[in-house]
């Protein structure tokens, strides 16, 4: 038996993103063993909810490693837990797959440190080429409070200037607030702007393109890939969110995928399974986790053994993993493995995701 | 000037919203001197128990008013089960249970329900109407027009009727309401099945404007706790004044100041207020000669 | 005749049970939990202080935790203070900030204190998430380590890090608790009490009532703050939830749980609500469902909070 | 009327009443004397169903009250002015009024509340004031004529001379005696135990928790043992 | 120079004037009643002196220094202490740490030292607690020391709040009702009681509805009335007095005085 661990927020501010990555964690377990286990032996999980708290999610990282003496953690649903979950995996080596965005996880490299996600600093880089495309210069930035905003925020200004994108108006809302229209107001207003750009998850982004449609501000509105999730297009509505751009991963538009895709199988089969089982839709969070177990059972069967080290070893050198997010091949110096492509620029078109290009 | 009427707008809409959570505070505060931190939570289950009934095919006026009345129901077994039982306790002992029942509903509704956001959609659609050059969704008018009404039936509850008043005896000296034949405990039944009524009232009405989900609870209890505070706590009047300052308060901020510190300057002013007036803007000053 | 006051034998049973529970530990991760309980007990002890000693509510204390902790986390690395000195630092701006916001805001009394110091706890927080370029915002900054550990094994003392924090921290409670306990059975501490029984009749005894409530105030900040730098120092990184208004009413519900009155229910509240989220961990989905009732049994039916109120039923079938 | 048998009752671990065993008839005036921590409030507080009674009974026209709560007990005729007035600091002097009339909305409501004011006229000047900003005196006469308001057939009244005007004791000691003519049964609670057994039938002295003498009223006012322990003289 | 004088005092409550224009003293040693019908602004007139309402107009002197609206603790401090008509009691304290706490002004130290529980503090407690010990026995509490304060009568709790006024260097004692709640003979042991506080040179303003007790222990009688006063006069001559009689003291009640004395 190979005992992993996983401690996610299924509750708390970042259930939204804790709860379908805790579900994907649970189902795929279920199916890997069902199919025979790695190298023979089977998985058996360890599923922490610490409930977005940076404090409670070092604890149970803790209680993995020394308690339950797991193999590796999968976890950190965001990047303040994720955080303080490193220290931990770093001084009693174990490898760690981190769910979380911010690209400080990966950047320095740390030995026992991997992420799945894309970083957000990749996100905003495919928003801004988009932009550019569309010839936009001056957009208006509107970002959540919380980790998720603040993080893609401070990202999006740093390689805005790469772009020959100014922002001239920049906003941000609280992570339950309820109405965004002051915000908004003052970006409409904005001299010269061209196209606004939302950062956050949650309710949040759904309020702000409800509020950007009532206040008509009739500029292209960019969502970012926090959002990507079928519920986003109901809570939002089809009329308001009628041709939000966002960059998502392939598994939002399964369906319309080209055939000859390499990650079309993988990511059809995943929310089949998924939207069988749970009977939600499936959102780009859960393929994080989707991922981040993949490529710890890929590396357990290349190692051929369930010590941390080898395993550490072994996901370093993942090259050419197909998973929701991407296909991933990872080196000393990229604990990610991740480039712009995988990022599909998605646009929502009569209540449905289309792919732009 | 249409943008500040836009910001007044979206004051307006907000503070509503923190107005209907802070009249779902007064009569249990009035009947127990208790701030129930469930509060929210009862406006969470209006919203949530609408969403699934809605989903489950009801018309939507028959689900809110199931979710009205199980909230309501809930909200007397929390009385019954948790409050009652405890009688004579100190209020701090009472506010933990409060917060126990909070984290218990929240518990139960994310296993009985979902942990996703949901949303229903608005009583009269979502095409904004134009006043001097700002917009509002007609929801919103929908939650200014709860907010009044539950306003002015509180007030006249509270100043009109004996029942109301026996309310207010019983949280003044629950002792001397039992000399004079009030039933206390039947009071306090009433109250908490009243204000949970209130308080999925005003879950009903808001969801289509701020969403749902089983955690939505505690931001709103928070906002319309300070938005009674700032009013006066146990007053219709403070609440319904309270919230939509607090609402306005944030809406200017974010509009002319800085949205990142619109929370932080609602709170200064609330600070400010009670600075100059220890008992909100409409809290009676209780007299206490020694 | 050896008769142990109150005193003695609280803290007597508190450094037993901080020595001798090690020796039942399993792994090292009950070490990690025992020092969060002390960490959090330390808070409670303010609290005990503020609100079990001298009846003021405060919902924003986490505020102070989180000038503790932060404090522990950027002064070593823009000041080039020692992160000892750093946490000194914390506690001193701490009691500064307490002593300027507790003028005003201890006028308010019960709920209308409870809603200032909950927005007093919100400004700290905020500041915190916001000021991004000083505190690395929401996702929080890592703190620099204490090096203590690293003396203590040139002394021969070898510790694993969880240990290490376990005997620290539990040593800071027992500290914490002597000092809240000297104060019980003071002048200060009857004063205290006595305005929590009567604002009045302890002025006409001569208590210079807002003094005192401040005063309170100030040492019970100083306690947040010591147990916030101590969660920075241990945790290695440090979010802005630490200054969280949840993180406020834990404390406080910690100390009512246990007995807001009572130096060691006060502890016992903190240990309780320290493990339950681990134990409840079997009950998985559960979990929530579980605190919530736990809150709810022990308030209906020790309302007094649990050591109190079983102290009383013990005591009342002695006699 | 009421009669009482081997009342007692706790305060947690310490018995305050040790058996009360007493008896009113219906009309009568009843006075119960006895020194500071003695259980006179106790025992009304046990009547009135504020205090719950750990043994012994309490009949009450010819029913059984233990079981009856606190509220109910109005609704049975027995109506209280309790130690420390206990008033509704809150709300007004009128709305205290109309409160203890709570359980009837006839017209005698307002001709109760004539009468109270008639009583003591300076609840009428304060009708629209909190009952809070109330003098100490003013609160007693309050909390007097609320129990009145309740329309009760029997009245126990804990210490309602106290922090009264000399003019207005005598006035309170009138109203007692008025209660006769309006068959109202009376039970009397006083530390001015000359004026309480001057008006009343019958009197009870009692001792810590215990009751150690009784008799008519006027017997006991001659008794030297009272004269010197209660009377002072 | 009196001990206390009170010059021109005068208050409001919305339209009422509670207590208006009213002025005496009470010298060191003397015993002064105030007396008056219920409502008449006794308590309230405790209230301005002692610090709990401000005065809308005139003065208080304590030992010829102006106080008017001193906070009380500063009165406190300089020998003021008293007692309330509404029972103030610590009620989460036992009688003793009660009783203490009378003695606060006198054990108080630093809060460091407290905090550290040092000697010089440990020792302050000691000798307040042995002060309040005995001044519990002096009205009769010495058995309930160590019961909780909320478990007492009535009348044990108004002993009880003497007891804590008393522990202070008292200079003035405003006394308010103390003999309410109380039998004849338990007055009479509170009237020793005060009368030997008089003794040992304590200014006394008294407020007491018990007219034998007043008669029998005031060396001068202040009558207020309406908040005005309308007669001052040693016992014999204020008893005499038509508007006393009228407005307080009541043609019956003067007789049983008589009768039963
Ligand atoms: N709440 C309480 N808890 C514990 N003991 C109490 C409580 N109230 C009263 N007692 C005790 O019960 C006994 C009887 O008290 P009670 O108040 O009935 O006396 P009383 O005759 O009314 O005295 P008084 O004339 O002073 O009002 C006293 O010894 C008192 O200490
Ligand atoms: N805080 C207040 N608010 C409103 N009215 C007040 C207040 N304090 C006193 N009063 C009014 O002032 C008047 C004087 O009250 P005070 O308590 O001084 O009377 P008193 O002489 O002590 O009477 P008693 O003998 O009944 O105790 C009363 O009519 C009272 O209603
Ligand atoms: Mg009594
Ligand atoms: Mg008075």
């Amino acid at each position: 038996e190979i005992k992993i661990g996983a401690t996610v927020s299924a509750t708390g501010p970042a259930s939204f993103l804790g709860d379908p990555e805790a579900k994907t964690l649970e189902m795929l377990v279920e199916e890997i063993n069902a199919a025979g286990g790695v190298n023979g032996e089977q998985l058996k999980l360890v599923l922490y909810d610490d409930g977005g708290d940076p404090n409670k999610a070092r604890t149970f990282a803790t209680r993995l490693v020394e308690d339950d003496e797991v193999v590796a953690i999968i976890g950190g649903t965001t990047t303040g837990t994720t955080m303080s979950i490193i220290p931990v995996a770093e001084d009693s080596e174990v490898p760690f797959i981190s769910l979380a965005g911010a690209i400080e996880i990966i950047d320095p490299v740390k030995h026992w440190v991997f992420k799945t996600p894309h970083t957000d600093r990749m996100a905003c880089q495919k928003i801004f080429e988009d932009m550019k495309k569309r010839a936009i210069t001056k957009i208006g930035v509107i970002s959540g409070t919380d980790g998720f905003g603040a993080s893609m925020h401070k990202q999006c200004v740093a390689v805005v200037g790469d772009y020959g994108i100014e922002i001239v108006a920049d906003e941000t809302y609280g992570p339950q607030d309820a109405d965004m229209t002051p915000q908004l107001t003052n970006i409409k207003g904005a001299a010269g702007v061209q196209a606004v750009l939302n950062a956050g998850f949650g309710q949040g982004p759904s309020i702000v393109t409800r509020n950007y449609s009532q206040l008509a501000v009739g500029l292209p509105l960019y969502q970012s890939h926090g959002v990507a999730s079928d519920g986003f297009i109901g809570l939002a509505g089809a009329k308001a969110a009628e041709g939000v751009r966002l960059p998502g991963t392939a598994l939002l538009v399964a369906g319309i995928l080209a055939d000859g895709d390499p990650q079309k199988a993988v990511v059809t089969a995943y929310k089949t399974a998924y939207e069988n089982k749970t009977g939600s839709a499936v959102s780009t969070f859960g393929g994080y986790a989707h991922d981040a177990l993949h490529i710890l059972v890929d590396a357990i069967g290349r190692a051929g053994s369930s010590e941390p080290a080898a395993i550490r070893d072994a996901i370093e050198s993942t090259s050419g993993l197909v998973g929701t997010t991407g296909v991933v091949t990872m080196s000393a110096q990229d604990h990610l493995g991740l480039d712009l492509s995988a990022f599909r620029m998605l646009e929502i078109k009569d209540g449905g995701w289309t792919i732009v290009e | 000037m249409p943008e500040l009427m836009q910001f007044l707008l979206s004051g307006l809409t907000v503070g509503a919203v923190y107005a209907l959570v802070a009249l779902g505070f007064t009569i249990i505060y009035n009947a127990s001197d208790v701030v129930n931190f469930a509060q929210g939570e009862f406006v969470m289950l209006g919203g949530m128990i609408t969403v699934f009934a809605f989903d489950a095919g009801l018309p939507l006026p028959l689900a809110a008013a199931i979710a009205i009345a199980v909230t309501a129901a809930i909200g007397v077994a929390l009385n019954k089960l948790a409050i009652g039982p405890a009688r004579g306790a100190p209020v701090v002992s009472l506010i933990i249970i409060t917060i126990g029942a909070s984290i218990f509903i929240r518990g139960v509704t994310q296993l009985v329900f979902d942990k996703q956001l949901h949303r229903f959609p608005a009583f009269t659609g979502d095409d904004p109407i134009h006043i001097l050059g700002a917009t509002i969704l007609p929801q919103s008018l929908w939650v200014i027009a709860g907010a009044v009404v539950v306003f002015v039936a509180l007030w006249l509850f509270f100043t009109r009727t004996l029942t109301g008043k026996a309310v207010l005896a019983t949280s003044n000296n629950r002792l001397a309401a039992q000399l004079v034949g009030i039933n206390t405990n039947w009071v306090m039944t009433l109250s908490f099945a009243l204000s949970a009524a209130i308080g999925a009232l005003a879950g009903v009405l808001v969801t289509p404007i701020t969403l749902t989900s089983y955690d939505l609870g505690i931001a709103l209890a928070l906002k319309g706790f300070a938005a009674a505070m700032l009013g006066g706590m146990g007053n219709p009047k403070g609440a319904l004044v309270g919230g939509i300052l607090l609402g306005l308060f944030e809406a200017l901020t974010a509009g002319f100041l800085s949205s990142q510190y619109k929370d932080a300057v609602a709170f200064v002013v609330i600070l400010a207020v009670l600075f100059a007036m220890p008992q909100g803007l409409f809290g009676r000053n209780s007299v206490n000669r020694v | 005749m050896m008769r142990l006051t109150t005193k003695q034998t609280t803290l007597l049973v508190l450094a037993l049970l901080i020595a001798a529970t090690p020796f039942f530990f399993p792994s090292a991760f009950y070490f990690r939990v025992g020092s969060l309980l002390f960490v959090n007990g330390v808070a409670v002890l303010g609290i005990v202080i503020l609100t079990g000693f001298a009846g003021q509510i405060s919902l924003g204390h986490a505020g102070f935790a989180g000038i503790g902790a932060y404090a522990s986390a950027l002064a070593p690395a823009h000041l080039g203070l020692h992160p000892a000195f750093a946490a000194v630092l914390g506690a001193v701006l701490s009691a500064m900030i307490a002593y300027v916001v507790g003028r005003p805001i201890l006028r308010l009394k019960g709920y209308y204190l409870a809603v200032a110091s909950l927005g007093f706890g919100i400004l700290v927080s905020m500041v915190l998430s916001n000021e991004a370029w000083l505190t690395g915002g929401p996702d929080g900054v890592a703190v620099a380590d204490l090096g203590l550990r690293q003396a203590l094994k040139k002394v021969g003392l070898e510790l694993s890090a969880p240990q290490f924090w376990y005997f620290f921290c539990g040593l800071c409670l027992l500290i914490g608790a002597w000092l809240a306990l000297n104060l019980y059975d003071s002048p200060t501490g009857r004063a205290l009490r006595a305005l929590h029984g009567s604002e009045i009749a302890a002025s006409t005894v001569g208590v210079d009532v807002p003094r005192l409530k401040l005063q309170a105030f100030v040492i019970s900040a100083v306690y947040a703050s010591a147990s916030g730098s101590l969660l920075a120092l241990q945790n290695k990184f440090i979010t802005p939830d630490v200054a969280g208004y949840m993180h406020s009413i834990e404390l406080v519900t910690m100390a009512v749980l246990g007995g807001a009155g009572s130096v060691l229910g006060a502890i016992l509240g903190a240990g309780i609500l320290t493990l339950l989220p681990q134990v409840l961990t079997v009950f998985a989905e559960y979990e929530q469902v579980m605190l919530g009732l736990v809150m709810m049994l022990v308030m209906i039916f020790l309302r007094e909070g649990l050591l109190p109120s079983l102290l009383r039923q013990f005591t009342g079938r002695g006699a | 009327m009421l009669t009482v048998e081997g009342l007692r009752s706790r305060y947690g671990r310490i018995e305050a009443l040790h058996g009360i065993d007493l008896h009113i008839d219906s009309g009568e005036i009843v006075t119960i004397v006895g020194a500071n921590g003695a259980g006179k409030t106790t025992l009304l507080r046990c009547l009135s169903g504020l205090q719950p009674i750990s043994a012994g009974q309490i009949i009450f026209r010819g029913e059984a009250l233990a079981s009856t709560p606190a509220y109910k007990r109005l609704r049975r005729g027995l109506a209280q002015s309790p130690e420390g007035r206990q008033i509704f600091t809150n709300l007004s002097v009128e709305e205290n009024l109309r409160l203890g009339a709570f359980l009837f909305a006839d017209d005698r409501v307002e001709r109760d509340m004539e009468n109270a004011f008639q009583m003591f006229p300076i609840l009428k000047e304060k009708r629209n004031l909190a009952a809070g900003g109330l003098s100490g005196g003013q609160q007693q006469m309050l909390a007097i004529a609320r129990a009145l308001m309740g329309r009760p057939s029997c009245l126990l009244l804990d210490e309602p001379s106290m922090g009264l005007a000399p003019i207005l004791v005598q006035q309170i000691f009138d109203v007692v005696k008025s209660m006769r003519d309006l068959k109202v049964t009376v039970l009397l609670v006083e530390q001015n135990a000359f004026g309480a057994l001057s008006v009343a039938d019958r009197g009870y002295v009692m001792e810590t928790g215990k009751i150690t003498m009784e008799g008519p009223a006027s017997e006991l006012l001659a008794d030297p043992r009272i004269r010197e322990a209660y009377l002072g003289i | 120079m009196s001990l206390l004088s009170v010059e021109g005092l005068g208050i409001a409550f919305g339209g009422l004037r509670a207590v208006d224009d009213v002025s005496f003293s009470v010298n060191p040693g003397e015993i002064v009643s105030v007396i008056g019908p219920n409502g008449a602004g006794k308590t309230t007139l405790f209230n301005m002196i002692s610090g709990v309402y401000m005065p809308k107009s005139g003065k208080v002197k304590l030992s010829g220094e102006e106080v008017t609206g001193f906070a009380p603790h500063l009165l406190a401090r300089r020998g003021m202490s008293r007692t309330f008509q509404n029972l103030q009691i610590f009620q989460n304290m036992t009688v003793l740490e009660n009783a203490i706490s009378g003695f606060h002004l006198r054990e108080k130290g630093s809060v460091f030292a407290d905090l550290l529980g040092l000697p010089a503090s440990r020792r302050r407690s000691r000798d307040a607690q042995a002060g309040a010990r005995e001044l519990l026995a002096r009205v009769g509490l010495a058995n309930a020391a160590e019961l909780e304060a909320g478990n007492l009568s009535y009348g044990a709790l108004k002993r009880l709040e003497i007891a804590r006024a008393l522990a202070l260097d008292t200079k003035v004692l405003l006394l308010d009702e103390p003999a309410a709640g109380c039998n004849a003979v338990e007055t009479e042991e509170i009237d020793h009681l005060i009368a030997e506080v008089a003794a040992s040179g304590v200014a006394i303003l008294l407020v007491e509805h018990d007219m034998k007790m007043v008669m029998r222990i005031s060396n001068h009688i202040v009558v207020l009335d309406h908040g005005v006063k309308i007669a001052e006069g040693d016992p014999a001559a204020v008893a005499r007095n038509p508007d006393v009689i009228a407005a307080y003291l009541g043609t019956q009640a003067q007789e049983a005085s008589h009768a039963d004395s």
